[in-house]
């Protein structure tokens, strides 16, 4: 495969976003929709070329494509190079991310229909859908961090794409400096590596870290500090509390961004290092325990939200932990030596890679079917919907089949994606299997939680005379139905075993009691919800009333909100530290300077007062000094 | 001892020394500038003795410059002490303080 | 030894007038007593050697700047009021007296390195040579010398004009 | 001798000043054109010596030396290298552009421009002199028109603003003369290229290099400004007229960083060695302090202002990290500030201009009424913030790079990593402030007012450009200043 249409498959999207912003925008504004072809068009051939790739891939050896590299800076011995590469790993990325993104944009079509920003809409998709590419074909950790931050301020652009929305405005700064903050730790750890090594690429750095040319407290630190940059944009614990807050974005960006791809990355990113994290017991335990934590953290917090986006980003959190976790434990295996280095490393990445392809598929599917929802009753609370099955039953179906896959029920993607992780915790880190198959628990729970309250029952809302319940336009159908196709078959692809992983025959998979564990806690999980919100045997009032405590917690989020923004930004930094130091600023160094003017002007005022104007006294001064000279004169010579 | 250029010299240190408290001490400009040609005559002795005593016609040359200047000194000075007395009505250098601060 | 009394004599009439210029109350004797110094200085000129300086003395400071300060006293009317001394009185004093001090000890304690007494010429030439040969002369000093007594004289003129 | 390039392009704006004072012009617009033809030429012309640059060269080019005062060996000696190129294509570059920037100005416009040509001859000047004494001159020919521009056309407390900025820069500027005097007792030359390679760190007693050494930063310190020297920036960018800001914060500034790196660390690499750690935890502080003030800036033009402080603790660190990544990093740092602070300057005053408001929490919501503003101000703010792709990315990284791998400073990684946070806190504070003007909902009051016009748009525009281009191919300056960094390095390793 020639290597210009390999960069093809992420320069193309920037080639739109180019084309929408130079030509469309100003020109063509009066025909908004042309901007959605170009971005289908490019997006579409992207996804062909990753098709292409993908096949070139399977048959290469080693499963690489080597691709020529730049350089980008030479300064001295410095050379800083940029260049793609593409093997096993970034391709299965490609696939999910130009088809996702290609659903999505066709979603958008009739989603953003008739709203101003139309084209700028588009050309921030694009935009986002190069730099995502541009990430997952980098290799090397600079070039990766350029579009890492790129994809980044795609999320804050259309996060805040509604900015004259002050709650909009705020989640997207909010979304970017929590990013930020990660971000720090993976620069820095960028550095480390390279002031170690002296190279940014990654291949090296995974040999080097393999054959131990880097290891100990360096490569532990570095490892933590990638870690904190994959956490902060996989909204890991403890820097998860913008993605809640970046559901003020568009439906479909929240699909695409901030749950398919974007925030995948940090999972991808710790799946592209695994080599170096599997090297340190420390950080790929770091890594286990994390993700293991967040899962079921934010999956508690997802019980009790109100709104349909917010129970989907809690949801989105906590199957990004389980990437995590299934990463960590793998590499837990290894670092403990339960399994092979060899087979470990092929495993881990399998076992979290595969989940996030899954996830991917159903997570935006949910999102799309949630904006659906939304598009027919102009709200995203649950209390002010219900009975939602008969106007739209498109709608419901995807979403159905979407849920079950989430809550992981066989033979349903995310049964079998789930299962790996499942495993591998099970076998290498037990305790955190427990946490882990409580989480698959809540997870069936929240997930029929919305399926009950929004589809099932009566119609709450008041909306429904002046907007009409109805059915969503085909051109957004179409790509929910196609994702609901991948969300059933996606798990049956052979992506496990391409990336290395076990394979499954489809009913072996039943063989094993620990499938039938997460079957029966994830049935367990759909029943309560059943009999809370759509039997009603349970009262959810009185429930609530009982675990008040509980409740309020979740509900408030662990006050993380608070803590973080109220007591550390505002009051500790910004109207605490800043400003003593703003006054420091105003009145020790700027006092000091003025407080030096004022002292001169005040010493003149008093030694003014010699000038007398008695010409007499000065000239008897002149000769006070003459003859001052003289007696100098005399005395030193 | 016969009389030499000390002799001279000394004759216009105590000159100058006159001419000096004389301007430092005086009320009355007028008499100030008085004082002040005392001290450019005493100038002018120096000069002259030099000159008697190094063979060198200079100091004479200097000396017939000092009184160009001391002639318009004189000239200007008394002028600007008439201005001020019509201005002023006084000659009192002391409350001269225009220059004050 | 003519030139040594003549000198003695000559030196303390003039210190005395000078004296009584700064000491006198009375303005109007002040300046005769300081017509009197300018006619000693010139009998010191004498004594030096300098004719053509004794003749422009008399004629420059006994003439024209005696004439002047005496005009400048009736114009002013200050003479009732005397010459009082003012309140730096006795820190000028201490001042004189230690510059005195200082100069004759520079004066005596200097080695001057004095050529041998030569006869006395007329000077009158070798002044005009002196300040009228352009070559290592003065004569671009004359000439400024001359632009300044011009502006002096409008500039008194301009100063003393009645509104 | 060749065409004398660099004289042409240093004197041209002067010859427009007088030109622009003399001619019995009244009419505002003729004097402007007149402003942008020479400011014009002059940026061809150094354009051209870009291309003609010859980029296998370490040493000066388009030399042009001549005897001046004999008596003490003073030259009219200039010449252009790695380091000194860069800045003076940015100096004609802004200094053309803030011709546009003024194209409101109608009070006074001839002095106006007549002065802000001067301000451009003195700081090329600066940028292109080999000559100590030289250098000093144009060095203080900068600061006569900067005090008029300020006090006559400024705003707010003008003349304080600009009385404070000749008083810190003439204090600053008698301690460098007195370091270039006494530098010129102890080696008897003003040549800086013959300086730089007398070695003189261990020809000199170490307190004598000691003092010239500082002396002689004090004077940079003052202009780059480096904390604690720094007070006088945000009182006069914040008074002074838009353009002159944009030239202040642009390139005036970059005088003292370009100094450090010319004069200090040339001539005295061991002692900028020994005394390398106290200031780069200078640099550090004057980062985060700088970052945190800034965070607290409710006047849209100081925030602007006070972020230099921050961006300017970069720049003294990729410096005194003493490596040749760091040293580039640091250099590309100037060039990118200045693009990017001059753009957000002239973002800001448009921002006055429509709204007559610079208080940030009584503006808000303006990216409905001036969305074009509100790009070139973002865009300019994400550079601003570091973003990659644009040149504030390539620039920190560069830094942070050389620095951490720097091997003359001991403890340098974790400065560094601290230096680091700035960033963060930086798109807090570029971020923030984007947020409270330009997003959230309209407000009425500013119903009406005019999005950014034609002229204004292709100036904004092209420093978006350049600063993209430089993001996205950095090597195109890089190339040219490692050769500048070559010869300082020599004092270091060989």
């Amino acid at each position: 495969m020639p290597a210009e249409l390999v960069l093809a498959i992420f320069l193309l999207p920037f080639f739109s976003f180019a084309i929408i912003s130079f030509v469309l925008r100003p020109f063509f504004n009066h025909r908004p929709l042309l901007s959605g072809y170009v971005t289908i068009a490019a997006i579409g051939i992207s996804l062909v070329l990753s098709i292409w790739a993908l096949i070139e891939v399977s048959g290469a050896p080693h499963h690489i494509l080597q691709m020529p590299d730049y350089e980008w800076v030479v300064i001295g011995d410095t050379v800083i190079r940029i260049g793609v590469t593409v093997d096993a790993l970034a391709v299965v990325m490609l696939i999910v991310v130009t088809s996702v993104s290609l659903m999505v944009q066709i979603y958008s079509l009739g989603y953003m229909k008739g709203d101003g920003g139309f084209c700028r809409y588009f050309a921030f998709m694009s935009l986002f859908t190069g730099s995502m590419l541009g990430l997952v074909l980098a290799d090397n950790l600079l070039f990766l961090f350029l579009f890492w931050e790129g994809v980044g301020l795609c999320s804050y652009l259309l996060i805040g794409f509604w900015f004259h929305k002050p709650e909009a405005a705020r989640a997207a700064m909010k979304a970017f400096l929590v990013t930020r903050l990660g971000d720090f730790g993976f620069l820095a750890a960028i550095l480390l590596l390279y002031a170690k090594t002296g190279t940014f690429d990654i291949g090296e750095l995974q040999n080097l870290a393999l054959t131990g040319a880097i290891g100990g407290t360096v490569l532990t630190w570095a490892a933590i500090g990638v870690f904190s940059g994959a956490a902060g944009k996989s909204a890991q614990f403890p820097l998860h509390t913008w993605l809640p807050d970046a559901m003020e974005g568009p439906t479909p960006v929240s699909a695409l961004i901030h749950a398919a791809t974007m925030v995948a990355a940090g999972v991808y990113l710790v799946a592209r290092m695994f080599p170096v994290f599997a090297s340190s017991t420390t950080a790929i335990t770091t890594v286990a325990i994390i993700g293991g934590f967040t899962a079921i953290f934010a999956a508690s917090m997802g019980l009790v939200m109100n709104d349909i986006k917010r129970v989907l980003a809690y949801s989105t959190i906590s199957q990004l932990g389980y990437m995590m976790l299934g990463l960590g434990t793998v590499g837990v295996g290894i670092s403990t030596g339960y399994i092979s280095l060899e087979h470990g490393l092929a495993l881990g990445v399998a076992v979290g890679i595969f989940h996030l392809f899954t996830h991917a598929f159903f997570k935006s599917l949910l999102f799309l079917g949630a904006g659906s929802v939304s598009h027919a009753t102009g709200t995203f609370d649950m209390r002010e919907m219900g009975g939602l099955r008969k106007a739209m039953p498109w709608t419901f179906f995807t979403f159905l089949i979407a849920s079950l896959s989430l809550a992981g029920i066989w033979p349903l993607a995310g049964f079998w994606s789930k299962e790996g992780i499942l495993a591998a915790s099970f076998h290498y880190v037990p305790v955190l299997f427990y946490l882990a198959i409580i989480t698959v628990f809540m997870t069936a729970f929240y997930i029929f939680r919305v399926i009950f309250l929004t589809f099932g029952g009566e119609y709450r809302g008041t909306d429904q005379g002046s907007h009409g319940l109805h059915e969503s336009p085909v051109v957004m159908l179409v790509p929910m139905v196609i994702l609901a196709i991948l969300a059933v078959v996606a798990g049956l692809l052979p992506i496990n075993e391409f990336l290395g992983g076990e394979s499954h025959s489809f009913f072996g998979a039943l063989s094993h009691p620990l499938a039938w564990v997460s079957l029966v806690w994830a049935g367990g999980g759909i029943f309560l919800a059943y009999a809370i919100y759509g039997a009603k045997w349970l009262s959810a009032a009185s429930l609530r009333q009982r675990f008040a405590p509980i409740h309020t917690l979740f509900s408030r989020k662990y006050w993380f909100d608070e803590l973080y923004e109220n007591l550390f930004l505002m009051r500790l930094l910004v109207n605490g530290i800043f400003a003593a130091l703003h006054w420091f600023d105003d009145h020790i160094i700027d006092g000091a300077v003025n407080g030096i003017a004022g002292g001169t002007v005040a010493v003149g005022t008093v030694v003014r007062r010699l000038e007398t104007g008695q010409l007499q006294a000065y000239g008897l001064a002149i000769f006070v000094g003459i003859l001052a000279i003289v007696a100098c004169v005399f005395i030193f010579s | 001892m016969g009389v030499g250029l000390e002799h001279f010299l000394i004759l216009s240190a105590v000159l100058f020394a006159i001419g000096l408290y004389g301007v430092l001490a005086k009320k009355n400009a007028v008499v100030i500038l008085m004082s002040i040609e005392i001290m450019l005559s005493a100038v002018n002795i120096a000069m002259v003795a030099f000159s008697r005593y190094s063979q060198s016609i200079t100091g004479q040359v200097f000396v017939i410059f000092i009184m160009v200047v001391a002639a318009a000194e004189a000239a200007v000075g008394l002028a600007l002490i008439i201005a001020i007395y019509r201005r002023r009505k006084t000659v009192d250098a002391e409350k001269f303080d225009l220059m004050k601060w | 030894m003519g030139l040594d009394i003549a000198f003695w004599i000559l030196a303390v009439v003039c210190v005395g007038a000078a004296l009584a210029v700064v000491l006198l109350r009375n303005i109007f004797r002040a300046a005769l007593f300081l017509v009197l110094c300018f006619f000693t200085v010139a009998g010191i000129y004498v004594a030096l050697g300098a004719d053509f300086l004794a003749g422009a003395q008399v004629l420059i400071y006994v003439g024209a700047i005696g004439v002047l300060i005496i005009f400048a006293i009736m114009l002013t009317r200050e003479s009732r009021q005397g010459s009082p001394s003012g309140r730096l009185r006795l820190p000028a004093l201490l001042i004189g007296l230690l510059f005195l001090v200082t100069m004759v000890f520079v004066v005596v304690g200097t080695d001057w390195s004095v050529v041998a007494e030569i006869p006395t010429e007329p000077t009158t030439s070798a002044i005009a040579q002196a300040l009228f040969s352009g070559e290592e002369g003065f004569v671009l000093a004359f000439e400024i010398a001359a632009a300044l007594i011009l502006a002096a004289i409008i500039g008194a003129i301009v100063l003393v004009r009645e509104k | 001798m060749s065409f004398p390039y660099l004289s042409t392009i240093i004197f041209l704006p002067v010859i427009g000043a007088i030109v622009i004072a003399l001619l019995p012009w009244a009419n505002p617009r003729r004097i402007k054109l007149t402003a942008a033809a020479f400011t014009a030429v002059s940026f061809v012309l150094s354009l051209a010596l870009f291309v003609m640059f010859d980029r296998s060269l370490t040493s000066p080019q388009f030399v042009e030396q001549a005897s001046w005062i004999p008596a003490i060996n003073v030259q009219y000696f200039l010449g252009l290298d790695g380091l000194s190129l860069p800045l003076l294509l940015l100096t004609t570059l802004l200094g053309f552009i803030a011709v546009f920037v003024s194209w409101k100005i109608d009070i006074r416009a001839k002095e106006y421009f007549a002065w802000l040509l001067v301000l451009e001859t003195g700081i090329l000047g600066v940028f292109c002199s080999l000559d100590l004494v030289l250098f000093f001159i144009f060095w203080e020919v900068e600061i006569i028109p900067m005090y008029l521009l300020i006090s006559i056309w400024g705003t707010g407390r003008k003349e304080y603003s600009a009385m404070k900025f000749v008083l810190y820069t003439l204090t600053g500027s008698a301690m460098m003369l007195a370091g270039i005097l006494l530098l010129y007792f102890q080696a008897g030359t003003f040549n800086m290229v013959t300086l730089a390679g007398l070695g003189l760190d261990s020809i000199l007693s170490s307190l004598m290099a000691t003092a010239i050494f500082f002396l002689i930063f004090i004077g940079y310190a003052v202009k780059l400004p480096v904390f604690p020297f720094h007070t006088w920036l945000p009182d006069a960018h914040t008074d002074a007229p838009t353009a002159v800001s944009l030239i202040l914060a642009g390139v005036l500034i970059k005088m003292g960083g370009y100094g450090m790196l010319r004069v200090c660390v040339s001539i005295f690499p061991e002692t900028a060695q020994h005394y390398a750690p106290l200031l780069i935890a200078l640099a550090v502080i004057g980062i985060l302090y700088g970052a945190a003030v800034t965070l607290r800036q409710t006047d849209l033009k100081r925030l602007i202002a006070y972020s230099s402080i921050s961006h300017m603790g970069f720049v003294l660190l990729g410096i005194f990290a003493l490596s040749q990544v760091s040293m580039a990093g640091a250099t590309l740092q100037m060039v990118s500030h200045g693009l990017v602070t001059g753009l957000l300057f002239a973002m800001v005053g448009l921002v006055y201009e429509k709204t007559h408001e610079r208080s940030i929490p009584k503006l808000g919501g303006l990216a409905r009424q001036m969305p074009i503003i509100a790009v070139v101000f973002s865009v300019a703010g994400l550079a601003a913030l570091g973003l990659p792709s644009t040149s504030g990315f390539a620039a920190e990284f560069l830094i942070f790079l050389g620095s951490f791998n720097s091997t003359m400073v001991p403890g340098i990684q974790v400065y560094t990593i601290v230096g680091i946070l700035g960033v963060v806190l930086g798109a807090g504070y570029i971020l923030w402030m984007l947020k409270r003007v330009f997003y959230g909902a309209p407000k009425e009051q500013y119903d009406g007012v005019p999005d950014a016009d034609r002229r204004e748009k292709i100036y904004t525009f092209a420093l978006v450009a350049v600063i993209m281009f430089i993001g996205i191919y950095p090597r195109i300056l890089t190339d040219i200043i490692k050769l500048g960094i070559q010869p300082i390095l020599g004092g270091f390793y060989g």
